[in-house]
């Protein structure tokens, strides 16, 4: 099986942490990851045309089917592009230092992705999911800066609460119905599920909806993703935006739709889920003046499009006849935007990396001008936004289109209105990448004199800014490995279509192509260079003659304004809610200090911790086990504090692992 | 009503018999004793106040000390009972030819009572600064009123206003070099230095960006420098940078021409209101020489100020429907105005510019065939104005885009001295044509008019203001032709009194204008300073930007109906006294490759 | 005024209301360039010289606020110029109200868009009156000498007086002067008084001040 | 019908593209001025003004390929917008014949005039870029209704069988008044061609823009408000003559489109001279109204009104 190769290629990558040097060690650890990920897509190939593959890898039960190469597809193509980026980008946290957490975690991450999709047993899931939150954890405190932190804490306790103890708690009510670990593959759940009572199979699904919903940021569980998203290294945010959010997305389909079943009620459910969501998410990105903090409200919006496209799949294939086509068509659209979401959000966030990596920052407001030096990044950046904002002949186009063709012929009123929002979030999308590119790249700044982002980095973003076209145009490319639901899609290499509405995307790129460029010969222009019109002005700084970011879509924000205090007073109260669970643990963990360590401290917020120069929170709660490895760091000199956290970590995710897996 | 016999009873000019500017023989208790307040002044300041005396028909003056100067000023401007008192203007001028010392006169208009002619009068406030130390106490940091003024007589004049919240330069250029003083006596013309462009501009607020409306915007129609600093389209702060067609009038009028060539350089002052310029120029002259004007020409000129008057809010009114992008209300207010033009044209000889007053009257009779025409006229204007309003009024766009835009407060409104049309749509009930004598001059004595006031202060209550006034200006207009006696159109003036000051006003459409006039040797003119409307309007619009849209900036602007080459009057080219040189074709066309991006 | 005799028989003429015109319904614009603009007879254009009429007096020069008008002697050729620019022009009229013989007149004429700034310019050249007996010429015209004769009242003053001296240039009417109060009185004056006299009476000297 | 017929109707549909735009625009200019009583411009005005424009070398702001290729960009897509429609019955360009291709197309000539105000340093061209965008933002939801009315009424998104397929409701009347609105905010007409405005923002996106880049962006703009009227035209026609069998019959449907295109013109130029420029606000404020409006004409579609 090529998943050992890649696993075995991560595994590698995880190990070239043991060279001590941090540039080196970055480097090696992203190739190894590039190499790992091209291994997934061989997998992918390999399954696409020799047919679904089963067998164990180290001891596990693995099966890859057509479902999970959709999502090992994702992966890989994220992985590769993200590495091959990271391979230069993660130069910038030199200062840092502990260049072997990152290989491992990093490794660790897109490994535990691979295995989610691929595991065929509930318990390696879970376990590998674990592994999965734990690895992503790690790699989004790696700066250390205190903000960072925050969001790390907040990022942890959060999958702590919402993702791990409901997983653990459905596995527990598995292998109740199950009555074996070794028997807990997901054929055999689902044959338990079968047979189960109502209320045990709404309580297993109940759980893992809360435990997807979270992992893939849906409303209202959307509150970690944006700081999360910006206190990772950038080459981290876009395998998390790109595919870990998809893997929850597996875990909707193949847990909860194939195990426990789907009715219309329930599609209806995660349609509308889906369709808040992406409202609710996009409306936020719209206002926000952060670039990363942008994105990442923008992959809660467009997994809420997913999920809209998942959601209309669930509800209208068990009603069968044109409907289920329709459905079929929906779940299509909606896995064609998950693909199309990993592959233009993750170029998105590269590209967002590549101009930090060159001013150090990626504050909307203070930048600009980029367009002039950094061409390359800023031609992948207009692809990739374009796409997002659904211009044809962009991938993102086509899968947009699908889902609101599938929601207009839902005969729902619910699932239509589901439609019209994602038209109109189309739009809101639209403005906030406007903004995005605009504000970036646009017009001419001195205050950023910079060069063109290195080799590496651009190859990272252009494999995906050219997938965003070829896709767009060539759908056929991807819509065989894509159909997983059958759907009655039309398709061949110039177009795709369902029933009479169909859109030939090589015919309108021929089109366009041809009359830009006639009509560019027609009227070739001619011209004289000058400096942009300043009304004549005496003396004027060009770096302020322009609009900032926060200023944009001022007065549709203020017209929107009661939402966005809505959404505020909400986020306060899960702000709140997350303080309390901090204390509990904090609480719980002094205890557990006082047992082991004689003077009793009074720890009740994060910034008493900070006080007492305490920095994680799981200092105090292994608090014994690095007393441990304190002493073992004097004997070891050389070795840092942080380092001993992350084995820490590690052993104790293991430890856990463990004890519940026997 | 009052006739011009009784006038005669209060031209009483005593003064010109005394000593100039000097007024010893003059009973000091008899004037402070002729006007309200005048004495209570002289009672609150006596240590300080070193002369006092009638300038002419109402209008006062004190000698007082620099030091006291705000707080004179201040007292006219918050005396309790005198509400609608305002800081006209100052006058910065250069007396050391003849006395060794400066001088800077801030003066007030003092409104005792609204529309009390005889009760009301201006107040001047004359200090005396050394030539070696020409600073005062500034005015300006109690009253925003002053922030121009002072920076003007900074430039110009190199005053220093101690403890003045904004010196920065106002009127010269940046790259004028410092330390060089354009309307002081011994600057030599020929000297036009550059120095190296300093450039002052506020501090950007935190999180804005800059917008820079002008000196070349559509929306402005005259060249004016505002940077707007905004938060997307929200206006947070407004710096302005003007001055840009400085033409070197005052310095001109002072320096070669006689009094009667000054008159048709007032009237180039402004493009549109230029006659209210001329009229004021001349009523100063005329105070001056003590000469009454016959009636008949009394009649003409405030015939052609209301016609002047009732042509330029129909302009207004177009381009601010221009600025909202509601041409065809643009189109239709140019149209309607487009006959009033005609008849100028027929009763003067142009369009603008009428060139039809000399200093002792007009210069052109109105025939009377010609009255008809303008009852026509007024009548055919009357109508079509009141379906232009009810067509504009009622359409929803143009409402939306007036009302509530551009809120000037009253208190505001009376800080910055706001004059006009501006000041009574923020409830400030003043009218020059009312409130002073302007009798010597105009008829404006003998008709009836209502002067309208709004107190929303908003752009919608200036177009209504305005609208009104153009109503009243039409009744006016009847009752002159209804009224007009027969008579001389002028009367010869001889020479001029040397050194002896007046003042001119009238209130044209934007505001009370006002020229003041001291007199020199040999028929010219020593100092003469204009102030047009727009001077006090226009430091009150960054008042009124702040918190609206970019998108509004532009009506905001036009709302006090800006007129830049009013304001805007002064230059440095000087013209050495008594002696005149003719710049050739060839020799000013050198200088201005020369001087290229000076000027 | 500026309203001659003729300039009101073409106002007679001229009885057509405007307000009529104007209260005609749609289109009320004109596709003015390629149409002549009707303008009323009272419209103050550019003025215009009439070089029969004009004898160089200056006076249309001392008059001028904008300086449009320059007078400038060329002794050397015996040439008094006198030039009137469009450019500057500010049409107020006042040449034309100050113009002793008419010779400034009023025109409807407003368009002076050229692209020659040279076609905006009048220039009349006036011959200078030549002292023949110090063999340099005047400060006046030949035209202005001439015309103070015709309006000199014949009666009261000694044309034969005036014919021998009117000629004559400043300095040495002076002399002669000077030589004749000697003669008749048989004072000696210090030249200076008798210089300085005369210096008020022609206050219309020339442009120069 | 046969293939010359088709070629011959696909050709006049490339011929009114082209040519017309421009003197509707004219049309429009001559209603104005006699509403205002001026005499106007004669019908080639904008053909005038545009051939000036396209003889005259541009100025450039800025070394961003962006600015140069937009207004081809921006142009290409509205020409193509306009041939997605159907002329008679033949529709030239068959890229994909439904509602939503359609007005995206029709939105990335708005995209491209945005990203060109963008690649500029110049604060106005920003405001009247984020303007544009705002208005697209409010009215895009109002679009998207809309063509969900259309598509349950008719059951498809394909124009032509919404055409075959839509059958007369209250809530149909209501979607026509709705897109009439909605459309005329998308072609930026005088109410709300905010984002162009010459005295807020000197002419926003396009103030940078001069010469012949100038005339290719507005002969786009041109061409877009012709394909939004022309595709209202089309919708208000076409469902009401029956299916279109012979070539007879379509000439006479193009001919009818043809003519209602121009007399809707004046109609626009009198409310667009009848009317001053909205503040952005305001538009705001207006299409969510126009938004919820819709909404509830959709709940009344699908109650089956």
């Amino acid at each position: 099986m090529i998943l050992e190769y890649a696993i075995g290629a991560f595994i590698l990558g995880g190990l070239v942490g043991l060279i001590r040097d941090y540039k080196a060690t970055v480097k090696a650890s992203s190739f190894m990851a590039f190499l790992g990920s091209l291994a997934l897509l061989w997998q992918v190939y390999y399954v696409y045309t020799n047919g679904p593959v089963t067998g164990s890898l180290f001891g596990i039960p693995v099966r890859i089917d057509n479902l999970s190469i959709v999502f090992l597809l994702i992966i890989g193509l994220v992985g590769v592009a993200s590495s091959l980026f990271a391979i230069n980008y993660m130069e910038m946290f030199e200062n840092v230092g502990k260049g072997w957490v990152y290989a491992v975690a990093y490794n660790t991450f897109l490994a535990s992705m691979a295995l989610v999709v691929t595991v065929d047993s509930m318990e390696y899931f879970v376990m590998s999911w674990e592994l999965m939150t734990l690895s992503s954890f790690i790699l989004v405190f790696f700066s250390e800066k205190l903000r960072d932190v925050d969001a790390s804490v907040k990022y942890y306790i959060t999958m702590h609460f919402l993702d791990t103890i409901p997983l653990f708690l459905a596995l527990g009510t598995a292998y109740s119905l199950v009555g074996s670990f070794d028997k807990l593959t997901f054929e055999n759940i689902a044959n338990a599920m079968a047979n189960a009572p109502f209320h045990t199979k709404a309580v297993f699904g109940g759980l893992l909806m809360i435990a997807f919903m979270t992992k893939s940021g849906m409303i209202p569980f959307q509150f970690w993703v944006a700081e999360t998203y910006r206190a990772a290294p950038t080459s981290v945010s876009a395998v998390m935006a790109g595919a870990m959010e998809k893997v929850a997305l597996y875990g909707l389909i193949a847990l909860i739709w194939r195990i426990v079943g789907t009715s219309y009620s329930l599609g209806l459910f995660v349609a509308v889920i889906g369709a808040i969501t992406l409202t609710v998410g996009t409306l936020y990105a719209l206002r926000e003046t952060n670039a990363k903090r942008l994105l990442a409200y923008h992959s809660i919006g467009q997994m809420g499009y997913i999920w809209l496209g998942i959601g209309i799949g669930m509800a209208l294939i068990p009603k069968g006849g044109f409907l289920a086509a329709v459905g079929a068509l929906g779940a299509f659209a909606g896995l064609f935007h998950a693909l199309n979401h990993a592959i233009f959000k993750a170029s998105l966030f590269l590209s967002a990396g590549a101009v930090e990596y060159r001013t150090g920052t990626v504050d909307l407001d203070e930048l600009g001008g980029l367009g002039k030096t950094m061409k390359v990044t800023a031609l992948a950046a207009l692809f990739a936004s374009l796409a997002i904002s659904g211009v044809p002949p962009f991938n993102g186009f086509l899968s947009k289109w699908l889902i609101y063709v599938s929601g207009y012929y839902s005969h729902s009123y619910v699932l239509a209105l589901g439609a019209v929002l994602a038209a109109f979030i189309s739009a809101a999308t639209l403005a906030s990448f406007v903004k995005f590119y605009g504000t970036q790249f646009g017009g001419k700044m001195k205050r950023y004199d910079v060069e063109e982002a290195p080799a590496g980095m651009l190859a990272g973003q252009w494999i995906l800014a050219g997938l965003t076209l070829l896709i767009g145009v060539f759908p056929g490319t991807v819509t065989g490995i894509l159909n997983v639901f059958n759907a009655p899609i039309d398709t061949n290499l110039y177009k795709i279509g369902f029933k009479s509405v169909f859109f030939s995307p090589v015919l309108f790129v021929i089109v366009l192509g041809i009359l830009t460029f006639g009509l560019y010969l027609v009227f070739k222009p001619e011209y004289k260079e000058a400096k942009p019109w300043d009304c004549g002005s005496t003396q004027i700084d060009e770096d302020e003659y322009r609009i900032n970011a926060e200023g944009y879509y001022i007065k549709y924000e203020e017209k929107i304004g009661s939402f966005y205090r809505l959404g505020d007073w909400f986020y306060s109260v899960g702000a709140g809610i997350i303080h309390y669970i901090v204390r509990a643990y904090l609480w719980m963990a002094s205890y557990f200090t006082k047992i082991v360590d004689t003077p009793y401290t009074k720890v009740e917020s994060l910034d008493d911790l900070r006080e007492r120069e305490i920095m994680h929170i799981d200092e105090e709660v292994f608090k014994p086990l690095i007393r441990f490895l304190n002493i073992a760091r004097d004997v070891l000199p050389g070795i840092r504090l942080g380092t001993f956290i992350v084995i820490a970590l590690i052993v104790v995710g293991a430890i856990v692992g463990l004890l519940i897996a026997m | 009503m009052v006739t011009t016999k009784d006038l005669e009873a209060h031209f009483e000019f005593e003064c010109r018999a005394c000593e100039k500017g000097q007024c010893r023989k003059a009973d000091v208790n008899v004037i402070l004793s002729e006007r309200k307040g005048l004495k209570e002044f002289y009672e609150a300041f006596k240590e300080h106040i070193r002369e006092c005396k009638r300038m002419t028909y109402g209008q006062y003056q004190f000698v007082i000390d620099r030091e006291v100067l705000p707080e004179a000023v201040l007292w006219w401007h918050n005396h309790p009972e005198f509400k609608e008192t305002h800081l006209s203007t100052a006058v910065g001028t250069d007396e050391r030819p003849l006395n060794g010392q400066f001088v800077y006169m801030p003066f007030l208009n003092v409104q005792v009572e609204f529309a009390n002619e005889p009760e009301n009068y201006y107040v001047f406030l004359r200090a005396y600064l050394p030539a070696d130390d020409p600073s005062f106490p500034s005015v300006a940091q109690k009253l925003p009123a002053a922030l121009w003024i002072e920076r003007e007589v900074k430039d110009l004049l190199g005053f220093n206003p101690v403890g003045h919240p904004d010196p920065r330069r106002l009127i010269l250029p940046e790259d004028w070099p410092e330390g060089l003083y354009p309307l002081r006596k011994d600057m030599d013309y020929r000297h036009s230095p550059m120095a190296e462009p300093k450039v002052e501009f506020k501090e950007k607020p935190e999180g804005t960006t800059l917008v820079p409306m002008g000196p070349a915007h559509m929306g402005i129609e005259e060249p004016a420098h505002f940077r707007l600093f905004v938060k997307g389209e929200t206006i947070v702060d407004v710096d302005y940078r003007g001055f840009y067609s400085h033409r070197g009038i005052e310095k001109t009028g002072e320096g070669r021409l006689t009094y009667n060539q000054v008159l048709f350089l007032a009237e180039r002052i402004c493009g549109i209101c230029g006659y209210q310029h001329s009229v004021s120029y001349a009523m100063a002259v005329e105070r001056l020489a003590d000469v009454e004007i016959p009636d008949r020409a009394r009649y003409i000129r405030t015939l052609l100020l209301e016609l002047e008057r009732i042509h330029n809010h129909l302009l207004w009114v177009g381009i601010a429907a221009h600025l909202v992008g509601y041409d065809t209300g643009f189109m239709h207010a140019w149209r309607i105005r487009e006959p009033v033009m005609w008849l100028v044209e027929r009763l003067t000889g142009n369009r603008k510019q009428y060139g039809m007053n000399i200093v002792g009257g007009v210069r052109r009779d109105i025939l009377d065939y010609r009255k008809e025409e303008i009852l026509k006229v007024v009548k055919q204007i009357r109508e079509e104005t009141k379906k232009f309003l009810d067509i504009a009024l009622n359409t929803n766009t143009f409402i939306k885009r007036a009302e509530g835009v551009g809120i000037l407060p009253y208190k505001v409104a009376k800080a910055y001295s706001v004059l006009g049309p501006t000041a009574r749509a923020s409830g400030r009930r003043i009218d020059t044509r009312k409130d002073q004598a302007v009798k010597t001059a105009t008829a404006y004595n003998e008709v009836d008019f209502k002067v309208p006031v709004y107190k929303e202060g908003d752009v919608l209550a200036r177009v209504l203001v305005r609208m009104d006034e153009l109503f009243e200006s039409l009744w006016i207009v009847e009752q002159l032709i209804d009224q007009m006696p027969g008579g001389d159109i002028m009367v010869p003036i001889g020479d001029l009194p040397e050194y002896e000051e007046a003042l001119g006003f009238t209130e044209a459409h934007r505001g009370e204008v006002v020229h003041y006039v001291m007199t020199g040797e040999k028929n010219k003119v020593y100092r003469w300073k204009v102030r047009a409307p727009t001077y006090n309007n226009l430091p009150a619009v960054p008042e009124m930007l702040k918190g609206y849209h970019v998108a509004d900036a532009p009506l905001i602007i036009a709302s006090i109906d800006p007129c830049y080459s009013c304001t805007e009057r002064v230059q440095f080219v000087d013209i050495e006294t008594g002696k005149v040189k003719v710049l050739t074709e060839a020799e000013f066309n050198e200088l201005s490759i020369k001087y290229k991006g000076v000027f | 005024m500026a309203e001659s005799l003729s300039y009101t028989e073409k106002l007679k003429k001229w009885n057509r209301f405007e307000a009529e015109k104007f209260s005609k319904k749609a289109p009320v614009t004109t596709p003015y360039p390629f149409i002549d603009i009707e303008k009323p007879p009272e419209y103050r254009g550019i003025p215009h010289i009439n070089p029969e009429k004009c004898i160089g007096c200056g006076a249309c020069v001392n008059a001028c606020p904008p300086d449009a008008l320059i007078m400038e002697w060329d002794k050397e050729h015996g040439v008094k110029r006198l030039t009137y620019n469009a450019a500057r022009c500010i049409r107020c009229a006042r040449c034309i109200e100050v113009c002793p013989t008419g010779a400034m007149e009023p025109t409807t004429r407003f368009e002076i868009a050229t692209d020659n700034k040279e076609d905006l310019v009048e220039v009349v050249e006036h011959k200078l009156a030549y002292c023949e007996e110090c063999g340099e010429y005047l400060d006046f015209t030949e035209r202005q000498i001439e015309y103070v004769r015709n309006i000199l009242p014949k009666e009261i003053f000694d044309m034969y007086a005036l014919e021998d001296r009117i000629k004559l240039t400043q300095e040495e009417k002076m002399r002669r002067t000077v030589v004749k109060l000697r003669e008749t009185e048989g004072n000696v004056y210090p030249a200076f008084v008798l210089v300085e006299k005369p210096r008020k009476s022609p206050k219309k000297k020339g442009g120069e001040e | 019908m046969e293939t010359t017929a088709k070629l011959a109707f696909s050709f006049i549909g490339v011929l009114l593209t082209f040519l017309l735009p421009p003197y509707l625009d004219g049309i429009a200019r001559r209603v104005k001025a006699r509403l205002q009583y001026r005499r106007g411009p004669p019908l080639m005005q904008t053909w005038y003004d545009l051939n000036k424009l396209f003889n005259l070398p541009s100025v450039k702001p800025t070394k961003s390929a962006l600015f140069t290729w937009a207004p081809f960009l921006a142009l290409a897509s509205a020409v193509i917008g306009a041939l997605l429609l159907p002329y008679g019955n033949v529709v030239p360009i068959n890229v994909g014949f439904n509602l939503v291709v359609f007005f995206y197309v029709i939105l990335m000539v708005s995209v491209f005039l945005m990203l060109a105000g963008l690649s500029v340093q110049n604060a106005f061209s920003h405001l009247g870029s984020a303007r544009e965008m705002q208005i697209i933002l409010t009215v895009e939801p109002l679009i998207a209704i809309l063509y969900g009315v259309l598509a349950y009424n008719a059951g498809s998104l394909n124009i032509a069988d919404i055409i075959a397929n839509l059958h007369l409701t209250p809530s149909l009347v209501m979607t026509y008044v709705l897109l009439a609105y909605a459309l005329y905010v998308e072609s930026g007409f005088v109410p709300f061609d905010i984002a162009e405005a010459e005295q807020e923002v000197i002419g926003g996106p396009l103030s940078e823009y001069s010469g012949r880049l100038l005339g290719v962006f507005y002969y786009a703009i041109y061409i877009k408000r012709f394909a939004l009227l022309w595709f209202f035209v089309s919708l208000l026609v076409l469902p009401w003559v029956g299916p279109i069998n012979t070539t007879l019959k379509a000439a006479e449907v193009l001919a009818v489109q043809f003519l209602l295109t121009i007399a809707l013109y004046p109609v626009i130029a009198s409310l667009e001279a009848t009317n001053a420029r909205l503040r952005i606000d305001h538009v705001v404020k207006m299409n969510t109204r126009a938004f919820f409006a819709g909404v509830i004409i959709l709940a009344m579609a699908f109650m089956g009104w």
